[in-house]
């Protein structure tokens, strides 16, 4: 499957990513109105840690083995079976936190409204996710995973 | 497979689902039958209070698609209960007179609610233990016919709280009686118990520690309320038995498996008996932490165990590392999880802690030998995954034991090695 | 600091529709101009201190940030410009010298705009570069007059050339000094030198450990300083240059701050960390021209006649005199840096008084080359201001073997030619040693950028080429006849020796 | 005449390769010029037809061959210019330069053979032989001189050869003395040319007079300039001759390459070029002809790539040395010497060339049918490759008999 890789070194922490994800997963994926007008905003699935002038932009690794899967009490979190996506059906998560909880790398969130969680999708249904279309240094890159 | 006998499963829950997903993983082949006593799809036991509280329907109480049986060559074979295990003959005989050959089976029953045995009245209408989707369905079905003002729940862990939580979105005033010193004792400690006995308090929630229930009392076979050991009296039209589960190990002994609390496996999920294996709440897991083995009867555990079995069944060398107790729970909104050794006593622990009395979040780390083995967080829990896996590696922490309780703590406060390692290699580059 | 006197060069602005206070014009720039309050919740920008850098423009993702000249005008005057008075203000205000980056920024003397270039119509076909082989391959180095042939010499050819740079298009990458410019902007030069089949140019800052292995398509600089010089550099190449001038500041050395010496550029230019590396403005071991022979000389017996020396100069007035003397001494490859060659700090009265532009400094020399019969005794490298695939095919035919490129190959990698590279806050990772500046320039991406770049100059030069009917490199190479000269004196025209448009 | 004037300064002469006498004067700043010799910068551009005819045995044969071949090409003329050169017509004079000028008037007579006389000794001189002919209406003085060099010429630039004497010397009366042009200077050969269709030339000079082994003509088709006799080809310097069908785009640095190698280049025209260039490579540097020809249009470097290693290594120093020599842009060149000819095309080949055999007989024109119409039954018909040189030797031993 195709997997988002993060280069440390190229980050420069501009957190356009961040941007860019809320922007794709908004209601108008227009990024001025998705800022200005929309209300309810999603967390977004990456996140950019800062430390000195390290930086790195991080989101769900989507593991082989996902521990987010296995602890999930209502099958909520589940693997896309096309892509091999790690998702979320909201529909049927109940917030239990469960996912937090065991997340290694802590990519999964309470999304805004404290409901249910929120993780990174792959922005499914796009060619490449916003975060790596929109990382200005190709600080995320999409690679595929047998290459 | 040389064996051609199916692959047969006791029980539909986490760790039967996982030892599906095992087996699956390497065998799509060989048949697996799975007979379960309940009659239910594959269901989410947890999801009960959430079914009672009206939060979710019944076709969300799915823990696996519908088709799950079917994509997953699976018989089911639901609403029958195994009445005894062969181990010579490798079949087993249920309740309807049937018998299911197997190649290899797992057991993965589960717990049985606990009831205190020698109380009077607990025989009265009204009176419910908290379990299962029936126990649900059939709680529900008395609310709808009783009028119940006021409930009782008995136990103030974590299913405990739950259905408190459910009555609560009901608006039933509810009582709980905890016989220890606190709530969710097994897993908080006091301040964490104390900020969420707070918020519960906030919700209107009556919590009675320190004592249990005396006398069940009842009126023409219907509950009228409970006598506490402290004399308080309590009237109530329901009444909820949440005080543990224990593993049913009842087929087990039957088989002659060896059994302790739970029943005893290897770190394949193997039983005393060749290619009978146990997993979930049934099975007594050694702990990570402290070696000790114990029954731990939660979710993750369950499905990795069973992942575990499955895979082992089909010829495969997994071993389990160990369980590690933890739990995370959302009271009326409250968000809290716990993670292994979280009430320590003893000099070989170190304690950092960090509570904020206006947001109402709490974060405490136990450390031993500068690693950690405990956490709890409440209120603020984003990230705690990170924690987890800090106590499941066993990291060293004493390089940046001062960040952790950082409001930004993350991975770049890790060490490059550990980075590298919970990415495997996949992200970030170190 | 805003400093008395002295006002902003640049207005930041905002547009408030459009900002979402996303902060990453905070997070970007390295001048301090935007801030975010978080009482307020607002991104708030102070221009004093833009250099006008584009950086954040460029990132911010809604477009909310404009930046323009400062609105703030003078009352017109001739001879007392805006430029005039404000450098008198900084000069009142410091005591110092006035420091630039990059080339002069004078609209002076860019006579690549003022000659054009031939193409065939019917009496001689074009020939298309998509169907047709097109030659760009260059060779560099001293020649001989003529190939001799002897009974008895294998497949009979007696001579035996000279070592060559074999170029797959006649564009180099000029000088620029590790310490100068980022490890990455180092890294990406060489590793596209390898990519397109051309060379870089270590500058005088020596070769950094990692990049011997690019030593294939890497020129190294002996300079006045000598840094990171010993015979393991020397054979660390593929050709050596003497660097006499350069065209931003002839005849003046080059100051690498101490601050910027990092353990890195300590060690690669075996200097004590956190000192100054000063270069002086002559060689100190050439004070004449047999001097500087002495030195080819050696450099040569140091590398075993195995790699070409070239000789930097700078244009300047008697250049062609001074060109000819470089290869009489020895030089295998002269190059040539124009008044408007790039600098990553000189004095600005220096940068933009001192030198004579390029085109008409490679011309005189070589012509005066050609005069004396030593034209093939050594190639010519022109320098300084080279913009476009155009200019190159313009230098070549005025006789360059070969152009260097910098300010082209930095703008490629992002450089907005602020002129700021001496403070060491390039915002585009190029010109500094700040490791939060140095990681926004990714090493692939400036490579890809930069190898594009050649890709897309060669295509053009190949048209260009084709449209003149040459298929080969070496029939543009000082074929005048393609240039005709527009808006020119008859007197530059005589010596850029082109005819004037229409004859 | 109205005299133009040049202010585009030349390379290379100023200064350089000063050698006394025959050097003198030509400062490349100013010069006046008449415009029937037009030595300006301006350069001259044309399309044409050429042909060629060699007895690789010496066999001679008389001018009306030639003319039919390039009278079948008649279309790729326009008229204003044709001409023809001829090896082997001088046997009683073989030893001697033959000189032949065109002279605009008396007083260009008594500069031209002045300077001459300055340089060489008049053994024998003549009107060349001509026809009045209604279409040839305009036409110079046309005179021939058998020469040798004098011994004090020889004395005077001790490091010059004979050769090296005539060719200056020619240079300098072409560029310099007005209304005198030395249009053919070899041994035992002659060019004949003027403005006119080829075959009128052919008539006007009566060709059909002479007899020679090598036959090579041209036909004009100039797109700039008035005719001026001069102008047409074939161009000679000593015995090369040269006819050429085509526009060379890098003249510019080919002029500039062979003025700094002391050739004026005075009268910009491409066949000028190809004409020193073969002197410079193949007489002066002595490259066997294979490798003039390499120099002139080179491999490709992805040909020199495959080439096995001995072939690579000359192909690469000719092609590194001699960038300056390639000739590039379309053409077909014939290039005729005493020992026989070789024709040969531009890299791409955007010229046509076509070339045949039969018996002793190599035939090369710019069309088929020029060639069958003299031979109409070759052994073998082979239309050039680009680059690939095609050559006819006069056999050595049947060269003595010629």
């Amino acid at each position: 499957m195709k997997r988002i890789i993060a280069h440390e070194e190229h980050c420069i922490g501009c957190r356009l990513c961040e941007i860019h994800c809320l922007v794709q997963h908004s209601k108008s994926k227009k990024i001025v109105k998705a800022f200005r007008t929309e209300r309810d905003r999603i967390v977004p699935g990456v996140k950019v840690e800062e430390s000195g002038y390290v930086s790195f932009a991080l989101q769900c690794r989507h593991c082989d083995e996902a521990p987010c899967i296995e602890a999930c009490m209502t099958g909520a979190m589940h693997r896309d079976e096309t892509t091999g996506a790690v998702l979320c059906d909201v529909d049927r998560c109940v917030g239990c936190w469960m996912c937090i909880m065991v997340c290694p790398v802590g990519a999964v969130a309470r999304g805004a409204d404290r409901q249910v969680v929120s993780k990174c999708d792959l922005c499914i249904g796009e060619d490449v996710p916003a975060c790596v279309a929109n990382c200005p240094n190709e600080a995320i890159v999409l690679e595929d995973e047998d290459e | 497979m040389s064996d051609k006998r199916p692959f047969l499963i006791i029980g539909n829950s986490a760790a039967a689902v996982g030892t599906v997903a095992g087996i699956r993983k390497r065998d799509r082949d060989t048949p697996i039958t799975l007979i379960a006593r309940e009659a239910e799809h594959t269901y989410s036991r947890p999801l009960i209070s959430y079914l009672l509280a009206g939060k979710v329907d019944e076709e969300r109480m799915l823990y696996r698609g519908r088709d799950f049986y079917e994509k997953n060559g699976v018989d089911a074979v639901l609403g029958v209960e195994v009445t005894r295990i062969d181990a010579e003959s490798r079949t087993v005989e249920t309740d309807d007179g049937r018998t299911f050959p197997f190649g290899k089976l797992l057991i993965a029953t589960g717990g049985a609610p606990v009831v205190p045995e020698d109380l009077p009245g607990t025989d009265a209408r009204g009176v419910f233990t908290f379990t299962t989707w029936e126990d649900a369905r059939r709680i529900k079905s008395h609310i709808e016919t009783t009028d119940v003002k006021q409930a009782v729940v008995v136990g103030g862990g974590l299913i405990g709280l739950k259905a408190v939580e459910a009555l609560v979105e009901l608006g039933i005033r509810t009582t709980v009686v905890e016989l220890a010193d606190r709530i969710l004792s097994a897993t908080f400690d006091l301040t964490a118990s104390e900020v969420a006995l707070d918020f519960l308090k906030g919700k209107g929630v009556e919590v009675h520690c320190r004592t249990t229930v005396s006398e069940v009392r009842g009126h023409e076979g219907r509950l009228a309320g409970v006598l506490l050991r402290d004399g308080t009296e309590l009237p109530c039209e329901l009444l909820i038995f949440a005080i543990g589960v224990v593993p049913d190990t009842r087929l087990a002994r039957g088989a002659g498996i060896a059994c302790g609390r739970g029943i005893v496996t290897d770190d394949g999920m193997q039983t005393s008996i060749e290619g009978i294996y146990a997993a979930g709440d049934v099975v007594e897991t050694r702990d990570l932490l402290t070696g000790a083995r114990r029954p731990m009867p939660i979710l993750p555990n369950a499905y990795r165990q069973g992942f575990i079995a499955g895979a082992n069944m089909v010829g495969g060398k997994l071993t389990s590392r160990g369980g590690l107790s933890m739990n995370a729970v959302d009271l009326c909104g409250l968000p809290t999880i716990s993670v292994g050794i979280t009430s320590p006593e003893g000099e070989e622990y170190e304690i950092l802690s960090s509570l904020d009395d206006e947001s109402g979040s709490y974060r405490k780390l136990v450390l031993r030998d500068n690693r950690i083995v405990g956490a709890i967080f409440v209120g603020r829990i984003d990230r705690a995954g990170i924690f987890t896996g800090l106590i499941r590696e066993k990291v060293d922490v004493s390089g940046f034991k001062e960040l952790l309780l950082s409001q930004d703590f993350g991975l770049i406060s890790l060490p490059n090695e550990y980075r590298k390692h919970v990415v495997s290699g996949m992200g970030i580059e170190v | 600091m805003r400093k008395w006197l002295v006002e902003p060069d640049f207005l930041v602005e905002r547009d408030p529709d459009r900002c979402i206070q996303c902060q990453v014009c905070v997070r970007q720039c390295a001048n301090d101009v935007h801030e975010y309050d978080p009482d307020e919740e607002l991104v708030t920008s102070d221009s004093s201190t833009c250099v006008g850098c584009h950086r954040c423009a460029t990132l911010c993702p809604t477009g909310a940030v404009a930046i323009r000249r400062a609105p703030l005008e003078f009352r017109p005057h001739g001879n007392w410009t805006a430029e005039t008075l404000r450098n008198i203000y900084k000069q009142a205000e410091t005591g110092g010298m006035l420091l630039s980056g990059m080339g002069s920024d004078r609209r002076m003397g860019v006579t690549w705009d003022r000659m054009l270039l031939n193409a065939s119509q019917v009496t001689n076909p074009s020939i298309d570069p998509l169907r047709e082989p097109m030659e760009l391959l260059t060779h560099l180095g001293r020649k001989p007059e003529r190939v001799e042939f002897r009974e008895g010499a294998p497949g009979g050819l007696a001579t035996r050339l000279e070592p060559q740079l074999e170029l797959q298009l006649p564009v180099m990458f000029s000088a620029m000094s590790y310490g100068s410019i980022s490890y990455s902007a180092s890294l990406a030069l060489a590793r596209a030198a390898r990519e397109t089949g051309t060379f870089a140019n270590s500058g005088e800052g020596g070769l950094h450990e990692d990049f011997r292995r690019f030593a294939g398509n890497m020129i190294v600089q002996v300079a006045s300083g000598r840094f990171g010089v010993d015979v393991d550099y020397l054979n660390n190449c593929a050709a050596l240059e003497i660097k006499i001038g350069q065209g931003a500041k002839p005849g003046i050395g080059g100051h690498l701050p101490g601050e910027k010496v990092d353990a890195a550029i300590s060690a690669t230019r075996m200097i004590p960390r956190g000192t100054d590396a000063l270069s002086p403005a002559p060689h100190h071991d050439i004070y004449s021209i047999e001097d500087l022979r002495q030195l080819i000389f050696a450099l040569k017996e140091a590398t075993a006649y195995t790699k070409p020396v070239a000789v930097k100069i700078a244009a300047v007035h008697n250049v062609s005199a001074i060109a000819s003397g470089s290869v009489r001494a020895g030089a295998d490859i002269v190059v040539i840096d124009g008044y408007r060659g790039g600098t990553g700090a000189a004095p600005t009265m220096i940068r933009d008084n001192v030198g004579i532009p390029i085109e008409f400094a490679l011309a005189a020399v070589d012509s005066r080359l050609r005069e004396e019969g030593i034209r093939h005794q050594a190639s010519l490298v022109a320098a300084g201001g080279i913009r476009s695939s155009a200019d190159v095919v313009k230098a070549v035919a005025l006789g360059a073997d070969a152009v260097y490129i910098g300010t082209a190959a930095l703008v490629a990698m992002g450089c907005h030619l602020c002129q700021k590279c001496y403070t060491g806050k390039c915002n585009w990772g190029i010109a500094t040693q700040d490791p939060y500046l140095t990681k926004r320039l990714n090493p692939n991406i400036a490579t890809r950028r930069l190898v594009n770049l050649l890709r897309a100059w060669a295509l053009e030069i190949k048209e260009m080429m084709g449209g003149m009917g040459i298929n080969a490199i070496e029939s543009l190479r000082g074929n005048r006849e393609h240039l005709r000269g527009v808006g020119l004196t008859d007197r530059e025209l005589g010596i850029l020796r082109i005819k004037a448009a229409g004859e | 005449m109205n005299a133009v004037t040049s202010q585009v300064p030349s390379d290379g002469i100023r200064e350089g390769t000063a050698e006394g006498i025959l050097f003198w004067g030509l400062s490349g700043g100013e010069r006046t010029v008449k415009h029937h010799k037009p030595v300006s910068d301006r350069k001259d551009i044309s399309g044409c037809a050429i042909a060629g005819i060699l007895s690789e045995s010496g066999r001679r044969f008389g001018g009306e061959t030639i003319t039919r071949a390039i009278r079948n090409m008649h279309d790729r003329s326009n008229g204003l210019g044709g001409g023809f050169a001829a090896y082997g017509i001088y046997p009683d004079h073989a030893d001697r330069y033959a000189l032949h000028v065109m002279y605009d008037g008396p007083e260009a007579v008594r500069a031209g053979e002045a300077f001459i006389r300055l340089h060489c000794e008049i053994h024998d001189d003549e009107p060349i032989p001509i026809r009045p002919l209604e279409k040839i209406r305009s036409r110079p003085n046309l005179h021939r001189y058998f020469v040798s060099v004098l011994d004090q010429a020889l004395a005077r630039h001790y490091e010059l050869t004979e050769d090296d004497i005539i060719v200056h010397m020619v240079m300098r009366i072409n560029a310099v003395i007005d209304g005198t042009f030395v249009f053919s200077s070899g041994r035992n050969m002659g060019v004949f040319k003027g403005v006119g269709f080829p075959e009128d030339i052919a008539e006007f000079f009566r060709l059909e007079e002479y007899e020679a082994y090598l036959w090579t003509a041209h036909g004009r088709f100039p797109t700039n300039t008035t005719g001026w006799w001069g102008g047409a080809h074939p161009f000679g310097l000593l015995d090369w001759s040269v006819v050429h069908n085509g526009e060379i785009s890098s003249y510019g640095i080919n002029r500039r390459y062979l003025m700094n190698a002391g050739y004026p280049c005075s009268l910009q025209t491409d066949t000028e070029v190809i004409t020193y260039l073969f002197d410079l490579l193949v007489r002066k540097h002595r490259l066997p002809l294979e490798a003039a020809c390499m120099a002139l249009a080179p491999p490709f470097w992805s040909q020199i790539e495959r080439m096995p290693e001995e072939q690579r290594k000359t192909a690469r120093a000719i092609r590194i040395v001699y960038g300056g020599a390639l000739l590039n842009g379309p053409f077909s060149v014939l290039a005729a010497r005493s020992d026989g000819m070789i024709g040969f095309n531009d890299r791409i080949k955007l010229r046509p060339m076509v070339a045949a055999r039969k018996d002793d007989m190599l035939y090369i024109a710019s069309e088929e049918a020029a060639i069958r119409t003299v031979c109409s039954d070759p052994e073998t018909l082979w239309h050039a490759e680009g680059g690939v040189p095609i050559v006819g030797r006069l056999r050595p031993k049947e060269k003595d008999v010629a």
